[in-house]
């Protein structure tokens, strides 16, 4: 892999340009790889590339039916932060804050990790109750996450209005500076190019259709659009079509999947400092690079496929801006689309071996799996190669359903008196 | 914003007066005491999830307030059939079939 | 308006003052009056309506209207009886008596909710500023009675007139109901 | 008052009313019906902004939408909206205009450097680079990168416009008012359909209205335009919506459309809404959207006086301005000439027509020849001269061999180009409908209709006016018939001239330059170039979606409708395969960039989500009452005397109450009706506890799990009569819970005969608690005797309130003596006013919620959302006495067998006491059994509650902790940012164990 550097940029501004090479290749599938991964998004791009460069199992092969980073790593609204409630889901995300912090140095491809800041504002005495239970848990935890007054978050975030006199005045926020934002492709290219350099196929426009399992039940390998392909463990990372693809296994899943939305506004001159979300009033919004506003809409009420939503699930997503940030009402929407978010019962992700020997599956990150790409793929990784879990993922199991045991991210916002 | 007929109130009218109340013809064990975790967890938790034609359940909130099923096909969001909660689930296959999804 | 609609029951509020009144629209708050939910199945139909004074619409959507008697279609299994407000107990009592042994259930509902009267030929426009609903004559006709939604409040909305109409909200989201329709109205007296 | 370049006569403009603005703070003059773009044209401006990257000077390049340069801020009540286009902004008197994206001026922009050094920033540089040091990402590099990004300024004020919001239902919805669409809503509106026309412009009749060389009917396009929009206005069953773009195409015929209403006047009434969203369910839909044409690629296409053909023909004819004096027209199509031919027409100097065709129609070359016009056949533009204005183009010969022969220079002060005509199919694709590659016309054109839509005229590819009316009466015809069954008969129009023409190309042309150095601009916005696009390939980006993200081409506030055809077409060049394999990047609504506003609507302010308060509302307010939102509900929070902060008044309201009496509302709760025979059936099935024993006139306390076994409400059930039940439920769960029962009830068991009414507003309710509560009530209750034999502690009577009837419910959740008076909604004010000046002769209080928790925190009673999340059990809160033992079944039996809701080490219901009575912990604080744990330690549970308790006179707390039930009087920490907090694990009622206050 010929390294990127200022100093590469300006020597190829010499040739015009002419001699970069490819940033992966194109080959044609193997007959046979240690581990296939199904799914070429970011999740499954890391866990190719973490198996090759920490567990030196670099046979491996992903197979995208589409382009790669083409799923809801390319739709997402890229925000980045781990201050979850539960031990074992801070645990989960901050292991991928930590990656963050180094991804583009360790994949010498600019991802952009802008730890801007994530401020999650309180609107009742319920919200600042359960961020303050968040900030709690957090600290014991190790995750960084603070507390503060309107006042103090107007000073992050000037556009925010702290003012009395609104529907649902902002009493507080949680903010965690390591939070922020990170360029969604460019995660997906450079796991995708520090893949294929430790060997890895990445082979795009080539859908799973099947399943193979021996006599016995374990993977045998997959059936696809170019033809079977061996496999002695297959790894399944497939968001939004989870269900799908695990269905040619014969498993059945504890998974819906929604339509979730994101739009952006037209560029615009730096307005917005940081990432803001209100789970209150359903909005989250940052600026890109680029200067477009990133505003992530909800999900729609019903199961579909067809990565478009409802304009009503627009509409309440921008009141709701539009009431915190209310010179924005006459900035204008550019784009408006949608992916498919598999979601499980308790919100919380399946990171896990399943009951069909060989095969493994990552889902269920419903609508917040970017921020946790690198340690998705690097314990998933892990768990493939190891036929076990790591600690950090052992708790979620498909089994967590059936016992009872859920890492309940969903019922910390329950509905109060 | 779909559009939804409620087979009740016989009318067509836009899915903010809906609630969805997801896949359909998951019935609750009648004895649950004699149900395994894994039966429950089924009935609870495990959905078929589909792409392509499926029954879910729609409750007509902001209308009758009637529970009623509906067969879409979960790729283009098309409704292919509606029927009244209690009747029994139309042949998917055959409606897929019908409307050439 | 003419106080012969829906039994003469749906009647300006006197002590009130118009929300809004143009050449073209009015709002105004309706009096008081009994509000009964009744549900039963199919047999207790009929004791139900000669009990009431008049018989139960079956016909999803509709509306029957009889001098101080009203009865509105909700859905399968349930109506919404009116009546002068002093009739409220009696009209309770004759229905209960009359059905019991039937089962259903009788339940007073006058003060759950509040009604404002939309009427002007403006009226559909302004309804559709906040309801989905096709309010053309050919699919809402007179005496078509429904629950929906307008903007972010479950409403109930019948159709007394060609221009008239009735719109009932729960108490509590009364003030958002008429303060928003007397907002969009506003643009009618915009030159 | 000169305006240089506009024509002696004709165009569409009002010359006798001639409108003053502003560009930049210069002062320029314009008429009525001009955009600003066709105004600063007329002035000879048309440098008007800069590019995204290279900051290079751009021009206006088209007369429509799509206009990916001329994108300005205009100012207005001291704020400004940024990036409107200029072609689509309407002129009026005192338009005040600024230029974007440049410092510190349009003419000198410092980011013109980047054009410099253009070389170091190709696609994707910036995944390359800025990664050293590591910490100058967000601290140094993204700041730079940031500030030189973006377009305009953002609007710095909130926006006091108002957005109007209208739903309709039609039969047949036509988008696009030229040839096709005005025949098509004729056609339509004759059968008697329900039609909405929309338009994206000011004016209908689309490119009607800038036709020289045609008629129909015998008749000047544009006055059968008019005569046409007559005729429509006068049909009741027509809706015309000018200025109005369909912007979105969802599921199921669902058609938003943005109107603009106020935008384009002077001082607009503050009574219309500045935009209304139309969101429209159409039976039909017909698209006649158009086409729009194509920049040709070649280097230096950006230069300011290089535009569009037809753009140039529109300002010519439709608006009367000369786009230049000396203009070169370049095409490799026909209708390119009749622009060239029409600038003759008006005197201007056409210095030459350079078409890449080697052999352009004889007809073409003949009526040039007439005009004295230069023709270059074979011909192609290699490079332009000038910096802020074209000065002159250097022409190419194109040679068998495929090289390019210098053609030497000619001077010119605009240039018109043309590669062809890209239909327009944006709205096709949001309905999900696939487009396909046309070869012979050389583009896309919409496929099979997904939903129930058809396109006609220019947006699926047909040219030529006649062709194009006849295909729009077809299209509207067969619209009115699907939707409604009915046709009619009516006269139809003819046209002579406005033949279709023929010619395009696609992609990067040929020239003699060196690649290297020049730059052809693919998407002028964003600046990508051919050489971007190559870049994106060899790169081994070979999806389409990859390059598009890469070079950013398409991604700009035209969405490519401009460039997606260059850019694909050299893409398909790079990847040696075929355009229709190459594929279409998706078109996502909004069609045009659509105001945040307009989504927003009505919702803001007290309209941002209803307001629901309760009959002592405007009471409490005047006496100084604090609220709390909770739910939709505003909730009186706590009662503060002068002088009094939130803490003062709690504790003085909860003495009150222990010691003489408090008033509550507790209207907010959710209350249910059941009625019906089965109706203690049913709440056997719904609730953990045993209902068929309870005799009418008891009460019981209920707790809902859900099939999970888990903890989702609670509340207070009357039983009224055999068959009636009065249920409570909590504030914010009432909706939750009034649905899940109707589930079970519909789903599960519809044998039932039972039937649930929401009666949450039918009453309000005054809680009166406190040793002197009876005596308070005594005065008003008729019908009931009141003595604790009579109506003991959870007991419900009917009865009458000064007359009024009610429901009157002797129970507590506060420990004392208490009453809860339900009365009919419109007496809840006398209720409430009563009471309240009753309790004052007894020196009682009104109290708040927050009282209302301390008190029930001192009694351990929970709430369920503060004490419960979702994952606490019955048997976890200590109330595993609220579980019927025998009962075969209720929601969340079996769920609460499963084995981790059983398991050891499961959180616990608790109470907490500081060894330090002084110092309160904070709710949400974690707790562990190391008074110093390490970072990581899992914690044994966390603070539910915690207030200071006025009765004790010191703090207590709630929580939950593992195995807490065991761990009674053991000592645990509570560790804070300043060092460990040292707790007592206790039981959870702290106040009157026995209960001894609640049976008086």
């Amino acid at each position: 892999m010929k390294r990127y550097s200022f100093l590469e940029l300006a020597k190829n501004a010499f040739s015009a340009h002419q001699n970069w090479g490819r940033q992966w290749r194109a080959p044609e599938p193997k007959a046979e790889y240690d581990v296939v991964i199904v799914g070429a998004g970011g999740h499954g791009l890391a866990t190719a590339y973490y198996l090759a460069k920490e567990h030196g199992i670099r046979n491996v092969g992903v197979i995208e039916k589409g382009w790669l980073g083409g799923g809801n790593t390319g739709r997402n609204t890229t925000i980045v932060r781990s201050n979850y409630l539960w031990e074992e889901s801070a645990a989960l995300y901050n292991h991928a804050i930590g990656l963050w912090q180094n991804l583009s140095q360790d994949l010498n491809y600019n991802v952009m990790y802008s730890a801007r800041g994530v401020l999650m504002l309180a609107h009742t005495v319920h919200d600042v109750q359960s961020a303050q239970r968040h900030i709690h848990a957090n600290r014991l935890a190790g995750v960084q996450n603070e507390w503060l007054t309107p006042e103090q978050a107007k000073e992050y975030c000037p556009p925010l209005n702290i003012s009395r006199n609104i529907r649902y005045p902002v009493m507080g926020g949680a903010l965690q500076r390591v939070g922020g934002t990170a360029r969604h492709d460019a995660v997906a290219w450079g796991y995708a190019r520090g893949a294929d350099a430790l060997g890895v196929d990445i082979i795009q426009n080539c859908a799973v259709t099947g399943i193979r399992r021996t006599p016995d039940g374990a993977v045998e390998g997959v059936e696809t659009a170019k033809g079977f392909i061996k496999a002695k463990k297959i790894g399944v990372v497939t968001a939004g079509h989870t269900s799908v693809v695990m269905s040619m296994a014969g498993l059945r899943l504890p998974l819906e999947s929604f339509p979730l939305q994101a739009l952006v506004s037209e560029p615009v001159k730096p307005a917005f400092p940081c990432v803001v979300m209100s789970n209150t009033i359903h909005a989250y919004i940052s600026q890109s690079d680029k200067g477009e506003l990133v505003i992530g809409a909800g999900t729609d009420q019903f199961v579909s496929y067809s990565q478009a939503g409802g304009i009503h699930i627009t509409n309440h997503t921008i009141d709701a801006i539009c009431e915190l940030f209310p010179h924005f009402r006459r900035m204008r929407m550019l784009r408006n689309w949608g992916g498919i978010v598999d979601t499980t019962p308790d919100r919380s992700p399946i990171l896990s071996k399943t009951s069909v020997p060989g095969l493994y599956v990552n889902c269920g990150w419903g609508t917040g799996g970017f921020k946790a790409t690198p340690g998705s793929g690097h314990l998933f990784a892990h768990t493939i190669a190891k036929d076990e879990p790591h600690p950090i993922n052992a708790p979620f199991t498909i089994d967590r359903f059936k016992t009872g045991r859920l890492i309940d991210e969903a019922a910390a916002a329950a509905v109060a008196h | 914003m779909l559009l939804i007929y409620c087979p009740y109130c016989q009318v067509k009218r836009a899915e903010t007066e809906f609630h969805c109340g997801g896949e359909a013809h998951i019935a609750r064990p009648s004895d649950p005491s004699k149900t395994t975790d894994e039966d429950w967890v089924d009935f609870l938790y495990t959905r078929s999830n589909i792409k392509g034609v499926y029954a879910e359940r729609w409750r007509h909130i902001h209308g009758c307030g009637r529970f009623f099923n509906a067969v879409r096909d979960t790729v283009s969001d098309d409704f292919l059939k509606f029927y009244k909660a209690g009747e029994p689930m139309p042949d998917l296959n055959a409606l897929a079939a019908e409307a050439g999804k | 308006m003419s106080d012969v609609l829906a039994g003469g029951l749906i009647t300006p509020d006197a002590g009130e003052t118009p929300l809004l009144s143009l050449s073209s629209l009015s709002i105004l708050k309706a009096a008081p009056l009994a509000r009964l939910s009744f549900r039963a199945r199919e047999a207790s139909l009929g004791a139900a309506g000669t009990a009431f004074g008049l018989d139960l619409p079956v016909a999803p959507l509709s509306s029957n209207s009889a001098e101080k008697r009203a009865a509105l279609w909700m859905g399968p299994d349930e109506w919404t009886l009116l009546a002068p407000e002093d009739e409220l107990q009696a009209v309770f009592d004759a229905i209960e008596s009359a059905l019991s042994g039937h089962p259903h259930a009788l339940v007073d509902v006058s003060d759950r909710s509040e009604t404002v009267i939309v009427s002007g030929e403006q009226a559909v426009w302004l309804l559709n500023t906040g309801i989905f609903i096709d309010f053309s004559l050919e699919e809402f006709p007179v005496g078509t009675v429904t629950r929906t939604v307008f903007h972010k409040a479950p409403v109930m909305v019948w159709r007394l007139a060609e221009e008239t109409f009735a719109v009932e909200a729960w108490a509590t989201f009364m003030d958002y109901v008429s303060g928003l329709l007397v907002q969009s109205a506003k643009e009618l007296e915009a030159a | 008052m000169s305006q240089p370049f506009r024509t002696e006569k004709g165009g569409r403009i009002d010359r006798a009313e001639q409108l003053t603005f502003t560009f930049d703070g210069e002062e320029l003059h314009g008429h009525k019906g001009d955009t600003l773009a066709s105004a600063l044209l007329a002035n000879g401006i048309h440098l008007v902004g800069r590019s995204f990257k290279y900051h290079r000077p751009r021009g206006i390049v088209t007369a429509g939408s799509e206009e990916p340069n001329a994108l300005v801020g205009i100012y207005r009540n001291g704020d400004q909206t940024p990036n409107l286009r200029a072609t689509q902004v309407e002129l009026y008197q005192d338009l005040q205009a600024i230029s974007q994206n440049r410092f510190p001026s349009l003419g000198f922009d410092v980011g013109a450097v980047n054009d410099l050094l253009s070389p170091l920033f190709p696609a994707g540089f910036y995944y390359k680079t800025f990664m050293w040091p590591k910490s100058f990402w967000d601290r140094v590099y993204e700041p730079i990168i940031r500030s030189a990004a973006g377009l305009g300024r953002p609007p710095k004020n909130p926006d006091h416009d108002y957005y109007g919001n209208q739903y309709a239902h039609c039969d047949v919805l036509v988008v696009g008012s030229g040839p096709a669409g005005l025949a098509a809503t004729l056609a339509a509106a004759e059968t008697g359909a329900r039609v909405i026309l929309c338009d994206e412009q000011a004016e209908f009749g689309g490119s009607l209205l800038s036709v020289a060389s045609a008629s129909i009917d015998g008749k000047d396009p544009s006055i059968w335009v008019s005569e046409t929009i007559q005729k429509l206005s006068a049909m009741a069953n027509v809706t015309l919506l000018p200025r109005t773009t369909a912007f979105g195409y969802f599921a199921h015929n669902f058609i938003a459309l943005a109107e603009r209403v106020t935008e384009h006047l002077k001082d607009p009434d503050p009574k219309l809404p500045r935009e209304r969203l139309w969101q429209v369910r159409a039976r039909e839909v017909v698209i006649a959207a158009g086409a729009i044409e194509r920049p040709m690629a070649f280097p230096e296409n950006d230069r300011p006086g290089v535009m569009l053909a037809e753009a140039g023909r529109t300002y010519l004819n439709r608006y009367g301005v000369k786009v230049g004096h000396k203009v070169l027209v370049a095409t490799a199509c026909d209708t390119a000439w009749q622009a060239a031919f029409d600038l003759a027409d008006h005197g201007v100097e056409v210095v030459a027509i350079a078409d890449i065709r080697e052999t352009p129609p004889d007809n073409l070359i003949s009526i040039a020849k007439a005009r004295g016009i230069r023709v270059e056949a074979g011909c192609v533009v290699t490079g332009t001269l000038g910096r802020k204005r074209v000065k002159a183009a250097l022409l190419g010969r194109l040679m068998t061999s495929g090289q390019v022969a210098s053609g030497g220079q000619v001077e010119c002060d605009a240039l018109l180009m043309s590669a062809g005509w890209t239909p327009t199919v944006s709205l096709y694709s949001q309905s999900r409908g696939k487009v396909v590659w046309d070869a012979e016309k050389g583009a896309y054109v919409p496929g099979k209709p997904v939903q129930k839509e058809r396109s006609t005229g220019a947006s699926k590819g047909l040219y030529g006016l006649q062709a194009t009316l006849e295909d729009g009466y077809a299209a509207g015809e067969e619209a009115a018939r699907a939707a409604t069954g009915k046709t009619a008969t009516f006269t139809r129009a003819t046209a002579s001239g406005g033949e279709a023409g023929n010619g395009g190309t696609l992609g990067a042309l040929p020239h003699d330059r060196d690649a290297s150095r020049v730059k052809a601009f693919v998407d002028y916005q964003n600046d990508v170039t051919a050489k971007d696009v190559k870049l994106a390939v060899r790169e081994g980006m070979h999806s389409i979606e990859h390059i598009k993200r890469y070079t950013t081409t398409g991604m700009a506030t035209d969405q490519g409708r401009l460039s997606n055809m260059n850019a694909l077409q050299i893409a398909s060049g790079s990847l040696e395969r075929p355009m229709p394999e190459v594929g279409l990047t998706t078109f996502r609504q909004p069609y045009t960039p659509t105001t945040f506003g307009l989504f927003a609507g009505v919702a803001r302010g007290d309209f941002f989500d209803p307001v629901r308060k309760t009959p002592s509302h405007d009471w409490v307010v005047g006496n100084g009452g604090v609220f709390e939102d909770v739910s939709q509900w505003k909730r009186a929070w706590y009662f503060p005397k002068t002088g009094e902060d939130m803490h003062a008044a709690v504790a003085r309201e909860c003495k009150t109450v222990r010691e003489s009496v408090g008033l509550f509302d507790a209207s907010t709760l959710g209350k249910i009706e059941v009625v019906g025979p089965d109706a203690a059936e049913f709440l056997e099935r719904m609730y953990t506890n045993p209902w068929k024993k309870l005799a009418p006139g008891r009460c019981r306390y209920g707790l809902l799990l859900n099939d999970a076994g888990f903890i989702t409400d609670d509340g207070v059930i009357g039983r009224l009569a055999e068959d009636r039940f009065h249920v409570t439920t909590t504030t914010g769960g009432a909706p939750s819970v009034f649905a899940t029962m109707e589930d079970y009830l519909q789903t599960e068991w519809p044998d039932l005969d039972v039937w649930i009414t929401s009666t949450t507003e039918q009453y309000a309710v005054a809680a009166v608690q406190g040793p002197k509560a009876r005596e308070v009530i005594a005065p008003f209750i008729e019908g009931v005797d009141l003595s604790a034999e009579a109506l003991p502690h959870m007991s419900v009577k009917e009865a009458t309130f000064c007359g009024v009837p009610c429901r009157l419910f002797r129970i507590s959740f506060t420990g004392e003596l208490g009453f809860e008076i339900n009365v009919p909604r419109r007496h809840g004010r006398m209720l409430w006013e009563t009471l309240a000046a009753e309790i004052e002769k007894h020196g009682g209080t009104p109290y708040g919620t927050e009282s209302m928790h301390v008190l029930r925190a001192e009694k351990g009673y929970i709430i369920v959302g503060q004490d419960t999340d979702g994952t606490v059990t019955p048997h976890d809160a200590g109330m595993s006495w609220a579980i019927g033992k025998k009962k075969f079944d209720f929601v969340g039996k079996r769920g609460l067998e499963r084995p981790d809701l059983i398991a050891e080490n499961r959180k616990q219901f608790v109470g907490l006491l500081t060894k330090d009575p002084k110092v309160k912990l904070e709710e949400g604080a974690q707790i562990t059994t190391a008074e110093t744990p390490a970072t990581g330690t899992p914690a044994e549970g966390h603070v539910t509650s915690s207030y200071y308790s006025p009765a004790l006179d010191r703090t207590i707390a709630l929580a939950v902790v593992k195995n807490g039930h065991a761990l009674e009087g053991q000592t645990l920490y509570v560790p804070m940012p300043d060092g460990s907090i040292p707790v007592e694990v206790t039981g959870t009622v702290f106040y009157d164990k026995e209960g001894a206050r609640l049976n008086v």
